[in-house]
């Protein structure tokens, strides 16, 4: 692809995902989604900007902030918007919810919503890819708060022990729910405790989506090239709050002001049409391709069956090969 | 414990005279009328300062008290309650929040290994007086990570007491309690309850904790629950009592350890009963609640003991499936029918 | 589970002829034989490479299968558990070794959190093949943080089965079933077993994981039991037999998902029952056994299931006092004669 | 205390350790003592060097392999070697054993068995201390097997976060169990480790224990000063098994050999020595008394009676004040 098609292609994709995610928060309000719903709003440009640099043969790992995620790795519309509703056609049979898109398909391991719970299960994909000789890699998209917990310590020094190909994606978007990372932190500067395991690390603008991909397509070169787990800190900010419960009490309106100000979309937008890739009718259209597609997969979602209540014990341990 | 005047747990029937509040005000009043009157006394945990807690339990203690006092702690359970263990060896009083029972699983070492154990591997010379708090159970589709019920299963640990506060008086009063026992205390919040309202008396302080409570009296079946399925247990006794069965409603309120003599005293009365409980089924404490009938009443029941828990699932996000899931009012009516009629229908 | 040919669990009275061994090396076998027929099979844990194992189970592997599938994991419990998790839905079919369950708690998240529920939560695209063994139990003077005992806690978590094998057939015959097995499967294995020495059929393979044996038959009492405690349960039912009461002893196996026929099956003969289990009395796994036969037998009970279970208090050193507070084998004949003869004495 | 009589005091403290804990180890082998028995043998020098940069107001946390801890402390040894035994006499009532000696009079928390599990609990204890405004050191005693677990991390982490007043006393003697450093940790200096933490660490020679001492006073008295918690790693080995039950098969003779040549009791024998502040006599009197106060601890712990089987279940909560 020529880079302005790449760039309308990321612009395209990240515009995807935030209506995407508009419409989930309309629904939400409509009821009709439930639970918790974490809004990716803001950082889309680090799932599309990553999803570059792998292959179908790669595996992803994501937390219970993964709607982008799963739409940047090509996971049909239509069943993750089910999977919101619940619905039986959902990508995990709704079961999961927003929290735990699965697909099988595109190696998508989650949606998983115990922090830094999925990071030791991303090292063991990677265990298992190399010790089967498969040259692929495995990318663990988690976020600051999760650094703090033990099983990154543990994780990212079994990594790096066995050289094993992961790519650990921190989407530092500077607060785990209300708490500002310098409250959560002695090292504020997260790059450097990837660093101390000896794991190649380093910070990125994660709202600069050119950016983002360039840094994991030289992380992922490396890991294939049998160079072992690589670290990326991608600074981020979530315009919205936490999630639909949080008040977002603890951060200033001035503070939310200034990094939407370096909205990814944006930037992406003026670069681009600086360069005369895009302009307003390009834009147009891409708007109203998008808001087809989610229209569509919202009836979808909305006209779709509920798994029966005669099922509910389901795939609590696998069911007999017939 | 001495030092604290102790109510009698009441009767919900009875319902005091007194100031309208919810569930969560009246733990959030526990918090700070404790943090007021006991330097000691500190609280800890994700989320509890500058976010006010995630359900809101903390909100204004910060203002009011200060971040030396309201403490929020990186994402690390198991090093922030063993802090906690740490700081209540130093002489403090902490309250450590874990988020949510489905964390604590991450501190688990902390609290079996340690909290548990200290007093005896010292031959009784370090005591730990730590409160943790949490939040438990079901019912608001958040699937399969974060809809645990474990209270009961934490029962099993010896050497910890364990509180499933069911009503206004006792989120209210079972903190205060706690901070006053010598040794580690465990206090489950069901997320539903936090809206739970009603009125509370102006004066509400301390409960005892080491006795069930009737909430509901009655003569035909005793129905055996605690924590967030009392309410469920109370509409099914108010149903069966339009059908003319009466039943005795048991709020456990302290599953460690189990008030074995009020369970047995009210199935000594009634000849049988149901036991009502979030766990899955395996395993829970309803088991030993039904064991503990067995051993202590077996000749006096009319028809064995019956359990209502939830279904043995790791929670589906649904709401139709989760409720399906869960214990339900009308799973409760129709044992407890099945049982004093058995050859109806 | 049908890749295998599955020998019936036997009647321990039956010894087979064979080859003699111990438990120790009859799990080793299972182990060897695993990874020599299955190139996805690996071991992975603290110290089963050059130390060997703690417990000498692993001695000479690592020679033979080299450090790619013999895999020392640095002291992190829950990050190398959660390994064998992604290990496992990355095609292989890892065997972790926990050095005991007393540091299992520390990857209780991994094994509660994630092992268990990504089936159900992926909708049923992915399951877990991975295998978890560990030694469990007390009785070596290791003290309040190295004796619990804790497999029939481990058994109210949906989404995995529990094994317990307490014989030379089942330490040398489940493990290749648990690899055989869809879905998590955790292996306890009671430390003070590996010692345990027999005769072994030299073609023993695979045995069923999903039933429990019959270890001796009687029609007097039931003595239900599973892993450490069936030596003295045995023991126990020798000394019964000689003093007239014929007892019947079910070594459960598998205490997830639980055989309640063949319990019921037994009670519904002997009309009494007595469950053996090392766990803390209170929420241990006996418990469970006791409401099920309350829920499945009652009508059929001559007296009521009695428990014959730790004391509650976490293990203290000196051998006396941990005796004491382990079941003993006076202890359940004594409870056998007081329910057999309740008016003796 | 002059140099020289400090130094013969720090000899005579670790020739008591070591004598002590030989003779354990035959009293493991007449069975009156049993359970896990964690020999110190080697790395005296380090908990009778911190030890003197401390004072009877802090408060010490270590691991199952803490006798040499608890002696330098100051528990007298009968009770010492009574809780070996299990006797009621015993530091922790004999309901300890060798890996759970306690003592509140001297702030002594344990003897704790799950690697990297006290680390909390030290950094608890002076997060009270801190404030309660107390001025003094929580010094945590651990191995470097304890740096990979999670609990290590969060400590860390929590304790420089929050500028806790502990003295992290690594104790690296290269295994942990059967398992070498450096097939346990992708980066080998654990120094760094602490240091992405922003906690002040180095390494130190943990067989001089003038080094040692050094070190512990530097470190103690910028604790005190109020600069947060401080991290050294003593380098140092055991001579002996990891624990009765070792039959120590991973690591070479010659390893083993080359070690002992840095012995830190011949090695400030011999500094003595060469100062003229000892001489076989001084040495002989040293070895007699000690002789006699382990003789006569064996013989009070061997006289001492055991806990009654009726008191099994005290001390599982708390006893009513009567
Ligand atoms: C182990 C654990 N503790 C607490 C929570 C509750 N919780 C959910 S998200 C979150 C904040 C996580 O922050 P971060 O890792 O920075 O990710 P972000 O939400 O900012 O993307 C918390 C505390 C949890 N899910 N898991
Ligand atoms: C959490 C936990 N996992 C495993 C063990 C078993 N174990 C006891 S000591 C030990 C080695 C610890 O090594 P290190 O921290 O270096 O201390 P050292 O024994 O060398 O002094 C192990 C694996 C344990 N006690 N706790
Ligand atoms: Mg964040
Ligand atoms: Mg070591």
């Amino acid at each position: 692809m020529s880079p302005t098609a790449n760039g309308v292609a990321l612009l395209r994709a990240m515009i995807r995902i935030r209506r995407f995610e508009e419409r989930c928060a309309e629904l939400y309000q409509e009821e009709k989604i439930r639970g918790f719903l974490h809004l990716y709003i803001g950082e889309e440009a680090i799932a599309v900007g990553v999803m570059q640099s792998l292959t179908p043969e790669d595996a992803i790992v994501a937390t219970y902030r993964e709607h982008g995620h799963a739409l940047a790795r090509g996971i049909d519309m239509n069943r993750v918007m089910a999977e919101m509703y619940g619905k039986a056609t959902g990508t995990s049979g709704g079961r999961g919810g927003s929290m735990h898109l699965f697909d099988a398909k595109t190696r998508f391991f989650g949606g998983n919503a115990i922090v830094g719970g999925h990071l030791p299960l991303a090292a063991g994909l990677a265990l298992a890819d190399r010790m089967q000789g498969r040259g692929v890699v495995t990318a663990c998209f988690f976020g600051d708060g999760a650094v703090a917990e033990g099983e990154f310590h543990e994780t990212l020094n079994l990594a790096a022990l066995w050289q094993l190909p992961v790519l650990f994606c921190c989407e530092n978007n500077r607060y785990a729910m209300g708490t500002a990372l310098e409250r959560a932190q002695s090292e504020t500067e997260l790059a450097l405790k990837a660093a101390s395991y000896r794991i190649p690390a380093w910070p990125v603008d994660g709202m600069d989506v050119v950016a983002v991909e360039g840094a994991a397509r030289r992380a992922t070169g490396a890991i294939r090239a049998g160079e072992g787990p690589h670290f990326i800190e991608f600074r981020t900010y979530r315009f919205r709050a936490h999630s639909m419960f949080d008040p977002d009490l603890y951060r200033s309106k001035g503070e939310v002001e200034t990094w939407r100000r370096r909205d990814p979309i944006t930037l992406l937008t003026d670069r681009l049409r600086g360069e005369g890739a895009v302009d307003d009718a390009a834009l147009e259209g891409i708007e109203r391709e998008v808001a087809a597609e989610i229209d569509a997969a919202a009836a979808f979602a909305e006209s779709s069956e509920w798994e029966p209540v005669e099922t509910l014990a389901r795939h609590v341990t696998s069911e007999a090969p017939s | 414990m001495s030092i604290v005047t102790l109510a009698e747990p009441r009767a919900a029937a009875a319902a005091p005279q007194g100031i309208r509040t919810t569930y969560r005000d009246a733990v959030r009043e526990a918090v700070r009328s404790a943090m007021r009157s006991d330097p000691r006394v500190f609280l800890m945990g994700e989320d509890v300062g500058k976010y006010g807690g995630t359900y809101a339990v903390s909100r204004g203690l910060l203002e009011e008290f200060g971040p030396e006092r309201i403490r929020d702690t990186p994402l690390s359970e198991s090093a922030f309650v063993g802090l906690g263990i740490g700081a209540a060896l130093g002489g403090l009083r902490p309250i450590v929040e874990i988020m949510t029972v489905n964390f604590s699983l991450l501190a688990l070492d902390q609290i079996m290994n340690t909290a548990a154990t200290l007093l005896h591997m010292s031959g009784g010379q370090f005591n730990v007086p730590l409160v943790i708090r949490m939040a438990t159970g079901a019912g608001r589709q958040l699937a399969a990570q974060h809809s645990h019920s474990l209270e009961g299963w934490y029962a099993h640990i010896p050497g910890i007491r364990i509180l499933a506060p069911a009503t206004l008086e006792d989120a209210r009063g079972m903190l205060p309690s706690a901070l006053a026992d010598p040794d580690p205390v465990l206090i489950f919040e069901h997320a539903l309850l936090y809206n739970l309202e009603g009125e509370l008396d102006a004066g509400a302080g301390a409960v005892p904790i080491d006795r069930a409570a009737i909430r509901r009296e009655g003569h035909d079946v005793t129905l055996v629950t605690y924590g967030g399925t009392l309410g469920i247990t109370m509409t099914a006794a108010g149903q069966l009592a339009e059908a003319g069965v009466s039943a005795e409603v048991i709020d456990l309120r302290v599953l460690r350890p189990l008030d074995t003599g009020a369970i047995l005293d009210s199935v000594r009365k009634t000849h049988r009963a149901v036991v009502i409980d979030e766990g899955w089924r395996s395993g829970s404490l309803s088991a030993e609640v039904s064991a503990r009938i067995m051993e202590g009443a077996f000749y006096d029941l009319d028809a064995p003991v019956a359990r209502v828990c939830s279904a043995e699932v790791p929670m589906p996000y649904p709401r139709h499936l989760e409720q399906y899931a869960l214990p339900r009012a009308e799973v409760i009516v129709e044992t407890v029918q099945r049982m004093v009629n058995p050859h109806a229908a």
